[in-house]
Order: C-alpha cells, then structure tokens, then sequence
C-alpha cells in the first residue's frame, strides 16, 4: 500500500498515476450522484447529473487503463466494486459528505478550478489514453468551473443569508483544498516520465481563478484551516470514504462473479 | 373568456391549437391538469430509480442509469414549460404537487426494492408510458404534442435498457434470475393500472374519457391501450424467460389478444388515495429538496434583479 | 419469498418466526449502535448501547435457532450478514433512519411495548429457545419501556421546545406502528402452533400503555395516518433499509469466507 | 487558600487525599487538568471505534464492540465524576473540551481505517493506556485512584479482546492478515507517543513530571513507561507475526531491554497542535452532539424542576 514509486515499471507508474485520477472522478461522480432529485430546481438536478456523468465518464477509462497497465488485467469494475478502502487514492475533498449547496459549489469550483489547470497540462501527456481522457475533459470540465463560477456569484451576491451561507461553505471546504495540490510521489514521478503534471505547478492558476470568482462574489477566502486533510494518494481516508464505499459496492459485493 | 369559431373548427379538423388560439376554459384546466400531471410524474419519478444511482452494480449501468433519470428531470421541464404556455407558472405546480392538490402517476408510489426494479421500471413502467404517450404526439394542443414527440423518443430508448437489464439478470446467475422473477411479480400489475380504471361499469364513474376525447386530447380508452400494452408485452417476457403473476393469461384465438384475469381496482384506489406504499416517502423527499433549495433559488432572484438593475444603470448612463 | 405457511414443517415455521423476532431486534441493534457517540448525555450513550446490546443478544440466538432449523444449516452471522434485503422480515419501524432523539424515544415506546406484551406471551412458548429468549427479555424490555417512559414524560412536560418535538415525534412514528400488530401468516400459523403469539392480540395492553404514557406526558396520541407502513415481513422495506444492510454488511461480504 | 500541615504529611507517608481534606491550589489544578483529561480521552475515544459498531463484521464482534464503547462512557463518567470532587463541574469541563480549552489523548486523532484498527486499538492503544494507569491505582488523590482500579480492570479486559482480534485476522485470509500488519504499522509510533514528550533533551522542555512525581500524582518517568510498554508488547507482536514498523528494533542483551528507533516528534506536536488527521472532526462531532442534544437535557432540566416543586407543594399541603 505504499506510494513509492521506486522498482515501478514505466506502466506500472502510469497505472498508479491513472488510478488516482479516476479514484477522484470516481468519488466526486458518487457523491455529485447524491443530488439527483435533491437540488434546488430541476436544471439543479439535470446539471449535477451532467457533471457527475462526465467525471464518471473520465473515471471509467482511467481504471480501464489502470487495470490494463498494472499487470493485475484488473476492469474498472474490479477496480471501483471490489477494491477496498485502504486501495483508493482519491483526495479527502471528494469523499466528503454531501452538504448544502453552497458546500456543493465550494467544492466544485476548486475541484474543477484545480482538473482545469491539471487537464490542461495533460493534453500534452506522452500516454495516449491520459491525452486522450484530458482533450476531451478540457472543454468538460471548463463548463463544471463555469457552472460553480456563476453559482458562487449568485451566492455570494444574493442575499443575506446567502453571502453567509456561501462564506461558510468556503470555509467548510478550505481544509481539503492543499491536499489536491500536494505533490505526492506518484504525480512527480508521473511527471518526470512526461506522463503526468505536478500538482504544485496548478496552484498558481487554480488559485487565481478562485480568488478571483470569491472576491467577485464580494466573498473572502478563508484563513489557512488549523488542520488541512492529507493521506489521500496513500489511501488514508477521511471517516465517510468507508460509507461511500459500502453503499456504492454492496449489491456488486453481494453477488461476486456476476455481470450485470 | 369568450371563444371564438376558430376553436371548434380546429379541433373538428384535427388541427393543433396553439397557445395564442382562444380556447374553451375547461379545455384549458384539462390540459393544465394533464401536463402537471405527467410533468410532476417525471420529476416524482426521479426518485424511485434514483434510489439506485449510489448502489448501480456496475460503472456502465451507473452511468446510463444517471443518464436515464437526468432525462426524467428534463421531460419534466419540456413539459412544465408546455403548462406554461396555458397561463400557469411552474412555481404554482410545484407547490400544487407539494400540497397535494395536483397528482403524479401512482405507479411511482411502488418501492424499487432491488436493482432488477430499475429493469422491471424500463421494461414495464416505461412501456406502459410509451403507449399512454405516443398517442400524445398527435394530442389537439400544439406545445403538448410536441413535447410529447420528443418524451416518446427517448422512453423508448429507456424501454429498451430496461429490458436489456432484464435480458442480463435472465441470464445470470440463479440470485439475479430470482431478483428478475421477483421484480417482474411487483410491477406487472401496477403496470396494468397505469391505462387509467376501466372505461365501463364501476370503476369507470368521475373519469373525463368522453370530453378528453372530442377535444382531441385523448384518442385511445384505457381499456385498449392496455390491452395493447398486454399484447406487446407478454411475448416481450417470454423471451425473457420471466414468467407474469396471472394464472388467467392466455392468448386468446379468436380475438388475436391476450386474456388476462381481474385487476384489483381497491388497490389501485388505495393507493391514490395516498396509502401505496411510498406516497408520504416521494412527496416528503420532493418537499424537502425544494425547502433545502429555497435560498438558492432566492439568491439566484436576488442576483439576477442586481444584475438587471446594474445593467439598466449602465444603459442609462 | 412468499410468506405462505402451507407446507412448513414445523421447525421451519418456528424458524419463520424466529427470523422475523430476530431481524426486528437485529436491525433495531443497529439503529441503536448509530447513537453511541451521539447521544444527549454519556449517561444516554450507555443506556441506548445497553438497549441495543440486549436486542442485539436476542436477535443472535433467534437467529442462530432459525438457522439451525430452518434445514439450511445457517449461523447467526450468514443469516445477518449474507442474507438479501428481501430476505429480511423485520417491519419498517426499525429499519427507519435515525432522526432527533425525540424520534428514538417515540420508536422505542412503541417498540418496547410491543415487545414486552410479546415477550410476555412467549414465555409460555412451546419452543424451549422462543421461550428461553422470551423468560430472559421481559426483564430486560421492562427496563427499555421504562426508560423510554420516563424520557416521554421528560420531553413531553419537559419545554415548550421538548413538547413539540416530543409531539412530532409521535406523529413521526405513527405511521409505522400499526405493522407491528398486524396479524401476518407466520405469526399466526406459530401462533396455533402454541410457538409464537398472534401480533393482534398484544394490542390492546400495549395500546393501553402508550395510552397512558403520552397522556401523563401531556401529550396527545395523533389521528391515524392515511399512510401506514406495510411488508416487512413479506420482505419488502422501505428505502433506508437497503442502505442500513450496505453499512451493516459491508464488510463481512468484502471477505466471503473469513472468520472474525 | 490556606492549606494546613495534613497535606504534606499525608503525601510524605503516601496516603491519600480525601476531598474534604485542604490542598494547596496548584494541586488541585494539575489534578483537575489530567483527571478531566483523561475523562475527556475515554469519551473522545468511543469515536474511532464508535465508527466500527454498525460494520463489525460478525454479531459476537458487533455485541463486544457495543460494550466495549458503553465502558468508555462509562469510564467518562466515573472520571467526571472524580473530577467534580474538586469542585468542577462536568458541564464546564465539558465546555472546555468544545473549546478546545482542555485536551484529550493524542492518540484518538488518528482514524480507525479497517477493522483491524479494533483490534491495535485494544491491543495497542488500550495497552499503553493500561500502562500509564496502573500507576494511578496509587496516585495521592483518593477519587481518582479508586476511579482508575474500576478502569484499570476494564482497560485489560479490553486489551485481550484487541489481541484476539488481531490474532483472529492474523490466523485469517492474506487480505485479513494484510489487514492486521496496516493496522500495526499505522498505530505502533502512535502508541509509543502517547507516553508523552521524553523526560529529557529538547522536548522535555514544559512537561509537569517533577511536581506531578513529588505530589505522588504520577510514579514513573515518561520514558520509563514506554520501555516498560515496549518490552511488553515486542513479545506479544511476535507471537501475533506482526512486524513492527521499526527497523531499529532490537533486544539489547545488556540491559535487558528492547531497543527502538527515534520517534517523529514533529508528528506529535503537530498533532497536538490540532494538525492531525483527525481533531478537527473528533471535536466537531462531539460538539454536535451535545449541540443536538441541548433541548433534551434542557427538558429534563425543567422537568425535575417541575417534579421538584410538585413534590415541594405536596408536602407542604
């Protein structure tokens, strides 16, 4: 369950860097799935769908190509269904509870603020199947930032109960945000093979762009958190990981062998 | 309001009316009834298969299972829009909805107990809705029928995943085939009870058949789009190897249709009455998003007037 | 699936009823779990932790009785853990998701009266392990039911605050209460069988009993509802149960085979 | 206030101190501060494995992990209840535990990832609490001492059923034995830290050992209790075949001991600090539950007022 890279196989690194990209997809399209026929108007219900559909689209052919690269001849379903927790390598950020909305639009404007700048870099991969995910995902995942962008705006210029709520939900987010920027052992070396981006080297455009869709919002970002998540590149899980993975695995973990 | 010649003749030359048309206020009401109906049906029905989304066995059933429901969300808002047209706004159908002075189809009051439901759903709930819809397509109000166009075509689409999720678990192992049986059992009948009660005898009393009728509205009675739907669909369960919970079902030679045995109507009753087994559950969850989401949708007002505001600012300056 | 009795052996319709006893302890065991850590008051984590230990013991040897009669030769824990959710023949009061405590303490003097009448009956169960559970469970339900008096009275002559929770709380449960009363084909086939006890016929005492307490608490009992649950033991829940078996049995069914 | 001969004499012949009896202020502070602490530890500490009970995965198991976290309430209350004979009350050291005021053991910042975690949390966690206790069966304050021989007891119950579980995974599956040695490896170093900072060097510098030791509060150095911890648990891992995460460990023929590696300190500040895993979410749920709870406790409040001034007017009457 370590994350060192050394001893690894070129394939075998992409297949690690693969997983913990699909891991975060996959999560956030399990919790993004949470709010269909929850939200607050119908498009509400249609959009959240449409963005957890893409990013279960993207998590799909990152575990295919995990599964084919690391030996383990492993499908995506073997990878998402029957792996346990202590397995995935997804960020905190994306495991958390499902809150309000304004929680909800906190974590989709960095989460998509940060897949922008990290897709962006991956058009440029020497792994056909990583390019091939990020050229499609660049135009996805710049509707999902917008899609954040103009509801930060409106809650944060809305109303008075609004400003406050979205201030809160900022806050309430602010913990998990460092960890998707951490450069973890995989992602360098991911990296370095001309496969991957680092996650530091996001930072600085994501970053922009947030602070700038808060303080047009007349929002303020919030302090540096006391404590931030980290763990998750090593499978180290917040409280809910173990949760999500029990409802979502369950019927498929209760009927091993079958094709559904 | 008054009426003009132009409605009669229209509907007389099964022409479409269209909302700028004047029309008897009854035909109206009906149709606003109607469309909220069916809209809230969709948007209700988001539900029982939404129960799955979390819990789809496989990623590639997880993903058109999304699909699907985000569909439901959207014929809902063809059709919301559709009632808009007749003078009413969405925000009134909603808490008509919530209130429980407008229904949705009772078929959504039925739990989905297991993932073959998500199947038995496609199959049998959106078979059941293709033949009460398609003859929509050709419904006398214009904005109606072309939703309706647009619905039909992609609950066929659903139609045919959910048949082939039936068509996998029929072919899996001896749990999936037993799950298929079992949803088969639950949802036949209630499938039945879609087509409305019967036109004739007791049951049919307080049903606006005729009117629904002569206005173009409705073209087939209940009793013969279920037959139709009877005679689709046993042959379709055949070849799945399902067998349907009717010791009466028997093709019937001199008539080309297939028989079936009673359907009970206090049931049905029941349930629209409002004790099925999950009325309090489907409109309590669909209270409570729309309660969450009101300071969402407050703030996306408050915005907006901000914005329109700035903006005729600027224009002014 | 079906309910039917005709063509049961014996052993197999007390094995029908020791399923159903066993599964309403069961998973109201584990609705009681979810409240340690989260309770009012320590003293409230100890006594709701106790209460679920005492119907987590009578569901193990319920359980572990229907296994080993029912001709499949099952533990207590491939009953509880590799059984699916239409298997289970628990009613819907137990199996609802945990609310306010105002809720838990409306559920568990239902619950608790039910049982005790219950218990009390079969202590003259012709079956030795029925009657072995029920001699050492109407002490143990006596203290539930008195606990959950007392918080009634508390809550419902307690605040104006704790009076309306208490009050909705009552109105919450409604719904869910008839079920436990109904007369369902096991219950009256073990019944005859001088095993089990017809549901009917504990009602009118615990009727009585509730009466009473919410009429102390100054409280009123509410109307019948237009809504009443129904099938739990056909098998057919209400939608928190799937979710409640996905947590419980997540694990054991990660690892078929193991021994814990 | 004025404290009289009796205290210095009493702890001079190592007797106890009762309630009644004066004590210089500073000893009842620091006695306040680590009873409460450690009050504050036992109800932290049913979170981690709290987190486990609805996903145990046997019903035995399920029923000894019940209990197990009722006799952390329990050894809560025993302990607030030492520490209101200072004159505290429970709501107040409540408070300061929500306030971050008042600390609880380190140890229950890290989280509880599989099910072999109920196991190193018994065999680990409880063995070094176990280690740190039995000392204070003898500390000089009477309510404590006593409340530590009921825990003390408890504590080792529960230590052998962390052992057995971690035997049971150990004797299990590759992926149970995989399982058992994370867990190992994950909440040794932890374990180790809670012993505290070393008794000298650098990050001794701030620690209450020398007044705590000469008011017979605590009996044994922090190192000395680790060695102690670690020449106990070496052994048990070998016959668990667990191997500790410490290539440095090794017994040192000549003193006697098992030898160890450097610990993280860094890790342990940071995680006292408030910069671990978990402390942010520990305190958040506590808060939250009491916050939840507030009307409950405020209605029983009101109830016995009610009860009371019942009785009063009654035998007034």
């Amino acid at each position: 369950m370590s994350t060192h890279t050394a001893g690894l196989t070129a394939s075998q690194l992409t297949a690690r860097y693969a997983l913990q990209l699909g891991d975060d997809a996959l999560v956030y399209a399990q919790r993004l799935g949470e709010w269909i026929s929850r939200a607050p108007q119908i498009e509400e219900d249609m959009a959240l769908g449409n963005i957890g559909l893409d990013l279960l689209g993207q998590a799909r052919v990152l575990l295919s190509h995990a599964g084919s690269l690391d030996g383990t001849g492993r499908t995506e379903d073997d990878l998402a269904y029957f792996r346990d927790e202590r397995g995935f390598r997804n960020v905190h950020l994306v495991e958390q509870e499902r809150s309000d909305f304004g929680f909800e639009m906190a974590r989709l404007l960095w989460f998509s603020a940060y897949q922008a700048e990290l897709y962006a870099a991956l058009v440029a991969s020497a792994d056909e199947v990583v390019q091939g995910v990020a050229l499609k995902a660049v135009k996805e995942v710049d509707y999902h930032r917008d899609h954040a962008t103009q509801w930060v705006l409106r809650l944060g210029d809305g109303t008075a109960e609004s400003h406050e709520r979205m201030q809160d939900a900022l806050t309430r987010v602010a913990p998990y945000v460092a960890e998707l920027f951490d450069d973890d052992p995989v992602s360098v070396a991911a990296a370095e093979a001309g496969v991957g981006a680092r996650p530091k080297s996001l930072w600085d455009n994501a970053f922009a762009y947030v602070s700038r869709v808060v303080s047009q919002a007349t929002l303020v970002l919030p302090e540096q958190p006391t404590w931030r998540s980290r763990g998750g590149r090593d499978g180290i899980h917040s409280r809910p990981m173990g949760y999500l993975l029990a409802e979502m695995q369950h019927i498929a973990r209760s009927h091993p062998g079958a094709t559904w | 309001g008054e009426v003009g010649p132009d409605f009669d003749a229209l509907i007389a030359a099964d022409q479409r009316i269209e909302p700028r048309d004047d029309m008897p206020e009854a035909y109206r009401r009906t149709l606003i009834r109607q469309i909220a109906q069916h809209a809230h049906s969709e948007i209700i029905g988001m539900q029982p298969e939404g129960n799955w989304i979390t819990r789809a066995p496989s990623l590639r059933r997880k993903a058109i299972l999304m699909a699907k429901v985000q569909d439901e969300a959207g014929h809902g808002l063809y059709l919301y829009s559709a009632a808009e047209t007749l003078g009413i706004d969405r925000a009134e159908l909603l808490d008509m909805l919530h209130t429980g002075r407008q229904k949705y189809s009772s078929i959504f009051n039925y739990p989905t107990l297991t993932w073959a439901d998500c199947g038995a759903i496609g199959w049998l709930v959106d078979g059941a809705a293709i033949m009460n819809q398609v003859p929509l397509c050709r419904c006398s109000y214009g904005p109606y029928a072309r939703a309706m166009i647009r619905v039909c075509k992609e609950e066929s689409f659903h139609q045919r995943q959910g048949f082939e999720i039936l068509w996998t678990l029929t072919r899996g192992t001896d749990a999936q085939k037993a799950m298929a049986q079992d949803a088969a059992d639950r949802w036949w009948w209630p499938a039945l009870m879609m087509f409305g009660p019967p036109d004739t005898g007791e049951a049919a009393k307080g049903g606006h058949t005729e009117q629904s009728m002569a206005w173009g509205i409705k073209r087939f009675s209940n009793d013969d789009l279920r037959q139709k739907f009877v005679d689709m669909t046993v042959p379709q369960a055949q070849k799945l190897g399902l067998t349907l919970p009717d010791p009466d079902l028997r093709f019937n030679e001199e008539t080309g249709h297939w028989d079936f045995g009673p359907i009970d109507w206090d049931e049905f009753w029941r349930v629209l009455r409002g004790d099925g087994p999950c009325n309090a559950e489907r409109v309590s969850w669909r209270v409570r998003a729309h309660e969450d989401g009101a300071w969402v949708r407050e703030a996306a007002t408050a915005y907006a007037a901000k914005q329109a505001r700035a903006h005729t600012q600027e224009s002014a300056a």
